[in-house]
């Protein structure tokens, strides 16, 4: 596979960069922007299109001065049909092509579920494995400012069970960038979602290329009373609040999954063997989606480790209102990721 | 660059015909209009304020479209919006008041701050609802439709939508099925010529959105979208049709929008649109222009105008006041309606 | 609500009937079929479309007989347009009527997903609870003779997590019936899946009115050794298996959850207090939907009960491949299932 | 009562020029017509016996269109389908033994039985695959479209749907983005006036198909599906604007489906339509139609055709006798290409 193995092996000195806290600190769209900027220069069949990538926003700044560096035909906006540009994404794609599809919001996706689910994520498979579908569908899950219940959405639950696709939920502009590269290297349909409230981070991220490998997770911080395990904002959240637990003696192993298809459950399961207890995060609806399948895999194969009830956190089962107070009934907080975090540690 | 510039043909066709209105239904008309306007920019001051906490889209500069498509309508009638709605719901009589409480995040807000400003309702007035997903409200005005065909009654059913929901495949669904079965219903694009910052010709190939409609057996007709007498004679001859049973109207509805996609302000200074293109469709302001034809006419005057000015005025601080004294949803209300009964 | 109360009151006997084994014997597309002629005697807003009511094949035979009976303008077909009929029976719905939208397979319910999960679902709460949706989505999961990755997927996992929707998932023609009315009786959009190796089933179905209630699950066998819990044709080969192991002593309850959305968690819980293990049971892929789901709640809210790790048997994290062997490897049998259960029953 | 009724006009305008074919190509056409016949004709014999467990739909009537539409293609051109898959496949150069396989769920299908009837696949040919999603592969093959003209490269893309796929809103969005970006690719709509069941007279308002796209801004046509040569002619040109960059082309071809919707024989007797539609149009078989005129104009005699059945007769046998002695796939092989590396 000319892109994951050779042309990445080339450029890449390792796949296990963790997330430095030195060096060089870039904000989370300049760190997708750097990624596509490499990838576009490294692979002329990469090309970057969307509503909006090639306007003054630039896509929350992910996507800014690419049309000025590639040229229209690389970098260029679409028709607000999001199905029919899913389809022809796969069909390029199809074809040798390595599309990056950016949406403003997740919500649109659902739109472009028949060509997700009964065409991209299949092809490889009902082809006998002879077609590939190389191509990366990124968006940005919206939050607060009365974005409501058709721009909030996200829909990454609702992706979970479909087999052939494979979904990245970056934290850090650390992440961002190498899972981005991970993803365009990717001969999979990838789906990136990234939290509109983790894209105010900044991070150290390094210069040139590296990747983040897809699948795995990685520890954000080590403890001993409980597993938290999670992804995207929910988590940061719980890393504030386990930080603050500390002054009580809390400490717990936190890991981001960074991606959720293929899911990296030996990551838990190593952390669940030493503390016994878990909390499991998302930062979408806790039904059906994420939550459930962790807490299952943990009663599944766990089961012989776990010493107290699993808890997940995610959203409630209801639609997301628009107004900021009952957004804050909504959402989970840190605090009551916190008091969560007590209960299982004293449980 | 002026790449889309006006094409109409401003108000002198409607000259003879003008004794045929009574004078309050014109004054109407523009009172609507101002209305709408003078709403919008009371908003856009406030919004820098950063206490009404929710997305808007302005409908300034494309205010003739909603008062005259909405002109045409009784009380019974149904509208529905995409995400701009402001325009729309007032014209069709939407309570004020509960429009600001609702972008103010209250919880007397029209849909108690569960909707936004994209989403809002006033059952009693026929405005039944809008999506925040483009051309969402497409397929559901369609069926509304459907529903007073079989439920035999006279409503009609009218959706407003922007130029980028007819690249939306399940606009051209909807059509294909009120073409079809001949729904009560009228579709009214509002071309404003973007989507957000993106141009017409980076989304669509030069062919005319409303001959795409007419091949799709739709009658379909283009109006200039700043003559808010040709609107409403075009929407007048469509809701004839709904009533008679004579099927779908689509109206393409030529109007420039003065702000930017979403918030306070025109961003042309951003690039992706020429100052000058503002600066050219403001020479066919819905409003000016219409007040200076009845002006011209005897139809108004200059203290008449004021003491509209006046009226609204009073109105729309009253409906801010209101709305910024309002209690905010408490965190019980959050579970409520998830299901209905 | 004039329908769920006041009509279905004045003609129901009670809301309690058991599958009965005795009494007339229906096929399964009898029993739907007969539910939609009450309903639509009992009130003239109830209407059926859907690409193919009104042939020759009625839809399995589910709709057979009904345009003629109550004309074109109430059972009617439709274009090959999915999401826009799907919008269009969420706006007949707003406006007071009763859509029943029939679809040949769940597959083509992926091309409405922005009506379904953007709007029908979220209409009510979104309004303030001012407008209904009471509107009936129906599809046949399809399996067997080659029907493919794009003709055999059962989506319900997919939705589990969607707030506003209710999710039916009926095994028996007597259930088929009474959910149907209930169904329909709903003021919220309720989709129904049937599968078509259920509706080869045929068994005694009251006359008349009757309605089996949203939510509530039922026991299909009573037992001590585990709780086998799930829906539809997978239970029904569950049923099978725990039948003869009977000869080995074995016994268990088994639970029909006819609706996965609302959850009967309850008897659920009831029956793990009793037996200790559990099976959990899907026709769908197993990870991230209705399995993942109960096997997390078990995790959270049962842990304390649990005395053997959780299992799950539902389809592999693959597509649906066409061919009848590839097929045979694919899908859960009875012998995969008995093997489960002795092996849990042992634990 | 005959609803939709033969409209096109035979072969005549089709004389005077007969002589810039070259003979061996006439005859190709009419080969290849036969042959996708009679390979549908054999598996519909077959099929009673259960063994072909997949579901099927023929083409029988319906053979010009891809004959016609094929003949205009190079390999390097790729071609794409909806569930209708087997006349496209075959005309396009696709392997024989390799579809039967497919269709009797072998180890060697085209697919290593993963795709069934619905799901086709030759790369060697240009026969790129299909889907079994009414419209499904309409973007996805305008997507490909896009690749020839990043890549730079001069082969076409043609995509084949019926008439129902046109009430599939992906298919305007498709439509839609190649007429914006001017691709090379062809739309062929193989219009057989039913979808399963339902006549177009219930899915569609009294308009043209090919009028419709036209509204679009694609060059668009309605060719009579049952001339074999007008076809051609058609596509060739359809596919000479694609390789000069002229843009995007729509073919609506009208030919109707003698058998069933799916399966074997025909299925006119439960009453959806009238059989004496379905005799009407075997008096306008592309087949025997092409042959006559050939045969008329001395390009082919009764030996001629003779031999050709006996060919095809013989290759047909051989592909069946494959697939049926090729072994199935093994456990092992379900859990392959579930990803790429
Ligand atoms: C399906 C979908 N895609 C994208 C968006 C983001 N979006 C919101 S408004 C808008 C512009 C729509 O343009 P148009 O329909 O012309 O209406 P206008 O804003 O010009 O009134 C876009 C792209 C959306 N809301 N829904
Ligand atoms: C999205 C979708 N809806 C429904 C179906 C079921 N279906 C399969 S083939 C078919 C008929 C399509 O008719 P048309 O497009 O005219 O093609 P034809 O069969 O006449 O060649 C239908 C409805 C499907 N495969 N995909
Ligand atoms: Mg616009
Ligand atoms: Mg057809």
């Amino acid at each position: 596979m000319p892109w994951a193995q050779a042309l990445i092996a080339k450029k890449t000195d390792s796949l296990s960069h963790q997330d430095p806290n030195t060096g060089r600190v870039l904000s989370y769209a300049q760190a997708i922007n750097e990624a596509l900027v490499l990838a576009m220069e490294l692979d002329p069949k990469v090309f970057v299109l969307g509503q909006g990538v090639d306007d003054p926003k630039g896509m929350f700044g992910a996507t800014l001065g690419l049309a000025e560096k590639f040229g229209g035909e690389r970098v260029f906006d679409t028709p607000l049909s999001e199905d029919g540009m899913t389809g022809i994404c796969a069909g390029a794609a199809m074809m040798g092509l390595r599309p990056v599809y950016f949406h403003n919001r997740p919500d649109f996706l659902l739109l472009a579920f028949n060509q997700l689910v009964n065409h991209a994520s299949k092809v490889h498979f009902m082809d006998n494995g002879k077609t590939n579908v190389p191509m990366v569908v990124w968006a940005a899950i919206g939050r607060g400012w009365g974005s409501g219940a058709q721009h909030s959405q996200a829909v990454h639950g609702l992706l979970l069970g479909v087999p052939g696709l494979k979904i990245v939920l970056p934290s850090s502009p650390y992440d961002a960038k190498g899972l981005m590269l991970s993803a365009i290297a990717d001969n999979n349909p990838v789906l990136i979602f990234e939290h509109r409230w983790c894209m105010r981070r900044k991070s150290a991220v390094p210069e040139g290329f590296y990747t983040v490998p897809l699948g795995k997770g990685v520890y954000r911080r080590r403890g001993t009373d409980l597993t938290i395990v999670g992804v995207s904002h929910t988590l940061e959240l719980a890393l504030e609040a386990v930080d603050e637990l500390a002054r009580d003696g809390i400490s717990a192993d936190a890991i981001d999954l960074r991606t959720i298809k293929p899911l990296d459950e030996e990551i838990i399961f190593e952390s669940l063997k030493k503390t016994g207890k878990i909390l499991i995060l998302d930062s979408t609806w806790a039904m059906g989606g994420l939550c459930a399948e962790i807490g299952c895999r943990v009663a599944e194969k766990g089961f012989r480790d776990l010493k107290a009830p699993v808890r997940r956190i995610g959203l409630p089962d209801i639609p997301t209102p628009a107004g900021f107070t009952l957004e804050q009934y909504y959402y989970p907080d840190k605090k009551r990721i916190a008091s969560a975090i007590g209960e299982i540690a004293a449980a | 660059m002026i790449r889309y510039a006006y094409s109409g043909k401003g108000f002198e066709p409607f000259e003879p015909a003008i004794g045929k209105y009574d004078r309050e239904f014109l004054v109407s008309l523009l009172w609507s209009m101002m209305r709408i306007r003078m709403v919008q920019e009371e908003m856009e001051r406030r919004y820098r304020e950063d206490e009404m906490k929710t997305p808007i889209h302005l409908v300034i500069g494309q205010e003739a479209t909603s008062v005259g498509c909405c002109a045409a309508l009784e009380r019974k009638d149904q509208v529905f919006s995409g995400h701009r709605t402001n325009g729309n719901y007032l014209a069709k009589g939407g309570d004020l008041k509960a429009m600001m409480s609702e972008l103010y995040c209250r919880a007397n807000g029209c849909v108690a701050s569960r909707g936004g400003s994209m989403h809002l309702l006033d059952k009693e007035a026929g405005y039944a609802g809008s999506s925040g997903i483009v051309a969402g409200s497409l397929p559901i005005a369609t069926g509304a439709a459907l529903a007073a065909r079989m439920l035999k009654q006279d409503w009609a059913t009218m959706v407003f939508f922007g130029d980028a929901a007819t690249e939306e495949g399940t606009l051209w669904e909807s059509l294909n099925y009120a073409a079809l079965r001949e729904l009560p219903v009228i579709y009214v694009c509002e071309n404003n010529f973007f989507s957000v910052c993106s141009p017409l010709e980076a989304r669509q190939p030069k062919v005319e959105i409303y001959e795409k409609a007419a091949s799709f057996g739709l009658h379909s007709v283009q109006v200039d979208g700043t003559n808010v007498l040709e609107v409403y004679e075009t929407a007048r001859s469509a809701v004839e049709r709904a009533r008679s049973g004579k099927g779908p109207t689509f109206i393409e509805s030529l109007a420039y929008r003065w702000r930017g996609h979403g918030g306070a302000g025109d961003d042309s200074d951003t690039g992706y649109r020429d100052p000058a293109e503002v600066e050219h469709w403001k020479q066919y302001c819905p409003i000016e222009g219409f007040y200076n034809f009845l002006a011209k006419r005897g139809q108004i005057d200059e203290p008449g105008r004021n003491a509209l000015v006046k009226q609204i005025q009073n109105e729309v601080l009253k409906a801010f006041e209101h709305a910024i004294s309002s209690p905010v949803p408490e965190e019980s209300d959050l579970f409520k309606h998830v299901y209905s009964d």
